[in-house]
């Protein structure tokens, strides 16, 4: 009895599971006799009447404290010694192994495979072969803990440690973190597909993004990266004002900060430092904490990027962004209201405010919006029905809801009324 | 009780500590160690419940899948608030201060402890300790109790000031040891030698010698994380070049001998309470003593076992894992000799006599448990699942907590003089009992499950497990209040008079009248026999 | 455990000064401060030559001489009873359980020390390997 | 610490009675040699505690060491071994004269004790001097916390901040400490029976001149 460890599977399971079984019938055995004695005893010479019977006056005796000293020490050795053993097991990987790279970062893993193929949230490994994944934090600790693999090792920033096992069925099983390590530790899951081998090794192939990336020119991942990191929400291209400056001529161009200081080139240093501690230096007229920092979501190459990008927009040429937000040459007749709403969501770029995952960006997530009902700033209530939604498009100032900033624009005149009933119905479908 | 008893206790009563010498600010300065007793034990009854609420709300929000009513971050703040309160707050000072403080003098036969004015200044200490801690709650740190780097150093909510209170109470636990282990070596009845000195005694020495001797070094590291948070001095935080693992080493350097801090008192009053009530002499007095040594002293070389998993090199995870087997043996040996105590004894199943049972119980759960933890390969598994929460619960509330409620109820005709009432004292016994198991038997199988600790949301297959020990954690709270307000009434308004020896023990405590005067003794007692000497009929 | 077990007498007539602790002639202690002086000049001379690691060990030599000859004389440890010994070397044990616990964990520990920041330059075998 | 050894209200004799025919005074609930003996330990227990607390910076001292040995080495460089070896000497002059002081103590030579007393404190804040002269040095080359070269050996100089900096907190007490207990040489209270404040106050000045004792080789020396 007492059988509750997870399915076994990996090649660890089995050991484990025999230790941790042998342990626990050790273990009941031991309480139920003890436990057994001592009631027996309450029982057996309770107090009858109100006056003590003779008890004897036995001191101790050194035959039995012999006896209860050597019974734990011997459960205790043969018990140390196979966790010993099986630890090394699970430590000793044998050198053909399949060796993945994970990084853990605030809420969410990202697996690379040796052929540079990368996933967030998903590890796909081939059964019946030893899997070694090395793993780095880039922010706090985390900790990667396989319950059907019976594996779990700290994710420590600044250094490699690395989880072994060998997975024996093919299956979903659950990763998740167990260091603390924020506010969404319990969001922070993966999920761990084995796969057969043929099937793997297909899906290691098949890097059709992968190709694309590879090909384009720096400037052009800038513009992808400017969409899909959600720059565009508040830098324009064309010049104008959004909640933030437009990255139209920025490139060593003068710039004034609200603190008085100045400098004459915003120079390659300034946009780094602006992507990572973007509070250092805000531009006079700005708003501070409202950018987000993206230190540890954008490495250096990333950022790189971005100012390749940025230093094209010298005014000389219109710029093209692809990733398709401005623009579509789909026909818009034939989607669905629900699908117009998606490609406006994107266009008029709302997705860089408002997740569709529930997560807060700067604006509340769409997901769940339909019908929740809130406080807004500075008292009353809102319940998100279709005019209290057109309502926030045209004047979002007027009602903000509590706990975001009062960022949002107005769509006045940039969206008609039928693209705005086609972004409801969109929202509507965000569960 | 008949009249001539009764205003005979009344008249004992009028002399005792508590009515001489009258007024609020005798008890603020009061010099009296069973009066800086009381003070303690209500400042400790406030955070016990404090905490108690906390984890009652994360109870709640845990009860279903996806959110109840709580946030992540509020989640987030609430356990770690729980943890900091139930030990630095409450546990940690807990059976020391409140019952080491009030009975270690009477059982050496002393008027006081060795330093009577740092007796009040470590509980003034606490108090500003305490102060702190509230004041931290305005901004609560979100890092849970144990303050690992570099989530701690780099988190925005209140660490310094959590740390801080952490810091200063632990001055308190310090100079509390340091005044027990000279009253006990300098201050002992004539004749009272070593050997014959009572059990909980030996508990107090052991525990204040680990208080002595470990609370430095998480002083010391929790102003190295302050340090580091307000000059970004580069010790644990890797991005600074910090070793976010050294921290953990000093932490649990700490950490690891408080739980015996916490639980080696208690082993102490079932070392006390059995006898009485069996009347039968404590079965291998000396291997009880030598073992809550031994505890004690083992308990400095096995810290790493909290952090198998955490980076440390394979070798290092071997050794400290054979050392921690170490001390699952004196454990076993003290629940063996407390067991074999009632052996053909007179055995009267009164309060404290219900909670020593209950006590052997949870701990052969928390001891066997324990074992899991300890081997390698099977904690690789279990580390930072509810099996440990559940494990060190059953430690520390089935340990510490029901030792501390055991020595009230058991000491309690001698503290307030008075008799409470046995029928609602045992009703409370019962729903703890009943509430405690059934809030931490499902989170082991939670733990086998594969279920991580300090989860705000879980996946849908552990939910019914939650909410069977969410219902359990209510009744837990039931019964620790109407444990708790039985004797605060019997202790204010209660009527029926205590003798001084109620339960005809043998033990210097019980020669003072109850409640004893300020001076404990009207003339020097002097000790010529064991501590346990119940049995009448000498077998050899 | 030998206890200066408290004979009771007489509140009223003073103590006997024996009872208290031990004093030290003068010329010890002069002798004490000499020799600390010259063992301090001694550690300045013998770190301008280089051991190599046994840099560490002579020097922590010299200075528990030192720390002894001040704990002993100065501090009167020396007429101390067994306990204060007990206190006095206890911590010392610890600083030493201390250092062997994480140091046993060090040189064992798996991977480079100081990898840069992200995964991108961790391993290049990972690093751009866009075919 | 006079919380730490305990008295009960001064009511000994007449200030004229030589100190020698004194009785130390009244401790409520323990005869005179239990009391002394009694805070002597207390006071051993509470060293213990000190070192303990050092004992987790030299733990972290060795273990960056062990990291960042290049850094440590070349860190130390920086450091004026002319100006510890002072400091060092200053030290231990200051715990001889303390160790003096007791002697003092112990024969009722209360005016003596006053200026053996003097003498450390002044040594103390002689320390303190040539402590403030060195971190006034690293803050003009901008090697102090939060300047511009801090980052060059930040390992080492966080560690080195963490343990001189406690060490000076430890001087500045000892000092405060060593005054309390002067107080009562003032006042002509100590006898051969009773000179226990200043014994306690010598043993922290020792504790924490023989902390300096393992610091000045370990900063300053092994380059």
């Amino acid at each position: 009895m007492f059988r509750f460890l997870p399915e076994q599977a990996s090649n660890h399971a089995a050991k484990v599971d025999w230790l941790n079984n042998l342990i626990t019938d050790i273990s009941v055995a031991c309480i139920v006799a003890i436990c057994g004695a001592m009631l027996y005893f309450a029982f057996r010479y309770r107090k009858q009447g109100n006056s003590d019977q003779e008890t004897p006056h036995i001191e101790g005796s050194n035959f039995l404290e012999i006896v209860w000293t050597a019974f734990p020490t011997l459960v205790c050795v043969y018990v140390a010694y196979y966790g010993v053993v099986y630890f090394a097991d699970m430590r000793e990987v044998p050198n053909e192994e399949l060796e993945v790279m994970a990084e853990g970062q605030k809420w969410k893993w990202d697996f690379k495979y040796s052929n540079g193929k990368k996933t967030t949230g998903e590890l796909v490994v081939p059964v019946g072969k030893p899997i070694k994944v090395l793993m780095t934090s880039t922010d706090v600790l985390h900790s990667f803990f396989i319950p059907a693999m019976r594996v779990k090792a700290d994710v420590i920033p600044e250094r490699y440690t690395y989880v072994y096992f060998e997975p024996l069925k093919t299956g979903d099983y659950h990763i998740f973190c167990t260091e603390y390590c924020g506010t969404e530790h319990s969001g922070m899951r993966a999920r761990l597909k084995v796969v057969s081998e043929a099937e793997f090794n297909r899906w290691l192939e098949d890097d059709s993004d992968l190709l694309r990336l590879s090909r384009l020119k720096p400037a052009d991942i800038g513009a992808e990266l400017y969409v899909k990191s959600g720059c565009n929400a508040c830098h324009s291209l064309d010049g104008s004002r959004l909640v933030g400056p437009s990255f139209l001529k920025l490139y060593n161009s003068a710039r004034e900060f609200a603190d008085g200081s100045k400098i004459d080139k915003a120079d390659e240093n300034y946009i780094k430092e602006s992507v990572i501690n973007p509070n250092a230096k805000v531009v006079k007229g700005f708003s501070p904490n409202l950018m987000p920092s993206f230190d540890g979501q954008l490495n250096a190459d990333q950022i790189g990027a971005i100012i390749e990008f940025i230093k094209t927009l010298d005014g000389s040429s219109k710029a093209i962004v692809s990733g398709g937000t401005t623009s579509s040459n789909v026909d818009r007749a034939k989607l669905s209201p629900k699908e117009r709403g998606e490609l406006l969501y994107k266009e008029k770029i709302c997705i860089s405010c408002h997740s569709l995952d529930g997560s807060k960006v700067i604006g509340p997530s769409f997901k769940g919006l339909w019908e929740r009902s809130g406080k807004l700033v500075g008292g009353g209530s809102y319940k998100a029905d279709a005019d209290y939604i057109k309502r926030s498009i045209l004047e979002p100032q007027a009602e903000v809801v509590e706990g975001y900033p009062p960022a949002m624009p107005s769509y006045q005149g940039q969206l008609s009324d039928d693209e705005i009933g086609d972004i409801i119905e969109f929202i509507k479908s965000v569960k | 009780m008949d009249k001539q008893d009764m205003n005979e206790g009344q008249s004992v009563f009028n002399l005792s500590y508590l009515k001489q010498p009258k007024g609020l600010w005798s008890w603020l300065v009061t010099l009296d160690h069973k009066r800086i007793a009381l003070l303690y034990l209500s400042a400790l009854i406030v955070f016990f419940f404090l905490g108690g609420v906390f984890a009652l709300l994360m109870r709640l929000e845990l009860a279903h899948v996806g959110k109840q009513m709580i946030d992540p971050d509020t989640y987030n703040i609430l356990f770690t608030l729980h943890g900091v309160i139930m030990i630095f707050l409450f546990i940690v000072p807990g059976i020391p201060a409140v019952l080491g403080n009030f009975c270690l003098p009477l059982m050496l036969g002393a008027k006081d402890v060795a330093f009577p004015r740092l007796n009040l200044f470590s509980y003034y200490i606490y108090v500003a300790g305490a102060i702190m801690a509230i004041i931290g709650l305005s901004n609560p740190a979100d890092t849970g109790w144990t303050f690992y780097a570099p989530y701690s150093v780099r988190t925005s909510t209140g660490v310094i000031m959590m740390t801080a209170a952490a810091f200063v109470l632990g001055f308190s636990s310090i100079l509390t040891g340091l005044n027990f282990i000279v009253t006990i070596h300098r201050m002992r009845a004539p004749g009272l030698t070593w050997f014959r000195l009572p059990v909980f005694v030996w508990g107090i020495y052991a525990t204040s010698v680990i208080q002595v001797l470990a609370t430095p070094v998480v002083g010391m590291s929790l102003v190295l994380l302050i340090v580091e948070r307000m000059f970004g001095l580069g010790i644990f935080d890797p991005k600074l070049g910090g070793d976010p693992v050294l921290f953990q080493h000093l932490f649990w350097f700490y950490s690891h001998p408080v739980v015996y801090i916490m639980v080696l008192p208690a082993f102490g009053i079932v070392g006390e309470v059995i006898p009485v009530f069996s009347r039968k002499p404590l079965f291998g007095y000396k291997m009880v003593v030598f073992s809550s040594v031994g505890i004690a002293a083992i308990g400095f070389f096995v810290w790493a076992h909290h952090m198998f998993v955490a980076g440390i090199s394979d070798p290092s995870a071997k050794i400290f894992s054979i050392v921690t087997f170490a001390v699952a043996v004196p454990t076993a040996i003290k629940v063996f000799n407390w067991v074999s105590t009632m052996y053909r004894g007179s055995i009267s199943l009164t309060t404290p006599m219900l909670y020593a049972m209950a006590f052997v119980f949870l701990f052969l759960i928390a001891g066997t448990t324990g074992v899991y933890l300890a081997t390698l390969a099977v904690d690789v598994f279990y580390h930072d699942t509810y099996f440990v929460v559940a494990h060190f619960h059953y430690t520390i509330q089935g340990g510490a907590v029901i030792g501390l409620i055991m020595g009230l109820h058991y000491w309690f005709p001698k503290i307030s003089g008075k008799h409470y009432n046995t029928i609602v004292a045992n009703i409370a016994w019962a729903l703890i009992m009943i509430g405690f198991n059934l809030t931490f038997l499902p989170q082991f199988v939670l733990g086998m499950e594969g279920m991580p600790r300090r989860y705000y949301d879980y996946p849908a297959e552990f939910q019914n497990l939650h909410t069977i020990s969410t219902v359990g954690a209510f009744i837990n709270g039931v019964g620790y209040m109407m444990a708790l307000i039985n004797l605060f009434v019997t202790f204010v308004w209660g009527k029926r008079f205590a003798e001084a020896n109620p339960y005809e023990a043998i033990g210097l405590e019980w020669r003072a009248p109850s409640p004893p005067p300020t001076e404990n003794f009207d003339q020097q007692p002097i000790v010529n026999h064991g501590p346990y000497d119940y049995g009448r009929v000498a077998l050899h | 455990m030998s206890e200066n077990s408290s004979h009771s007498h007489d509140a009223h007539a003073l103590p006997d000064p024996h009872d208290f602790g031990h004093t030290v002639p003068y010329p010890v202690y002069l002798k004490v401060f000499v020799s600390l002086l010259v063992l301090t000049v001694i550690t300045v001379v013998i770190s301008r030559f280089d051991f190599g690691e046994f840099n560490l060990v002579v020097a922590m030599l010299i200075a528990s001489i030192k720390a002894l000859l001040v704990a002993l004389f100065f501090m009167h440890l020396k007429f101390e009873n067994k306990i204060v010994w007990l206190y006095a070397g206890v911590p010392l044990f610890l600083l030493g359980v201390m250092l062997i616990g994480i140091f046993i964990d060090n040189p064992y520990r798996m991977g480079d020390r100081q990898p840069s920041r992200t995964t991108e330059h961790i391993a290049p075998k990972y690093n751009g390997s866009s075919h | 610490m006079s919380s730490v050894a305990q008295h009960g209200t001064t009511d000994f004799g007449s200030m004229d009675t030589a100190p020698e025919h004194r009785a130390p005074p009244h401790v409520h609930h323990m005869d005179a040699v239990t009391a002394y003996h009694a805070a002597k330990l207390g006071m051993w227990l509470f060293l213990a505690t000190e070192i303990l607390l050092f004992a987790v910076l030299f733990t972290a001292f060795a273990i960056f060491k062990w990291y960042y040995f290049a850094e440590f080495h070349a860190a130390s460089k920086e450091l004026n071994w002319k100006l510890g070896m002072f400091n060092t000497a200053v030290l231990l002059f200051s715990s001889f004269t303390a160790a003096l002081a007791v002697d003092a103590a112990q024969h009722g030579q209360n005016r003596k004790v006053v200026k053996n007393l003097f003498i450390s404190i002044a040594c103390g804040g002689i320390f303190l001097i040539v402590k403030a002269i060195e971190y006034g040095a690293k803050y003009s080359h901008g090697m102090f916390i939060g300047g511009e070269h801090f980052h060059q050996f930040s390992n080492f100089l966080s560690i080195y901040y963490c343990l001189t900096g406690l060490h000076a907190l430890h001087v500045v007490i000892g000092m405060i400490v060593l005054f309390w207990a002067s107080t009562k040489a003032m006042r002509r209270m100590y006898s051969p029976v009773y000179y226990t404040p200043v014994e306690l106050g010598a043993l922290y000045w020792h504790l924490v001149d023989l902390i300096w004792i393992y610091l000045f080789p370990l900063l300053y020396l092994i380059g």
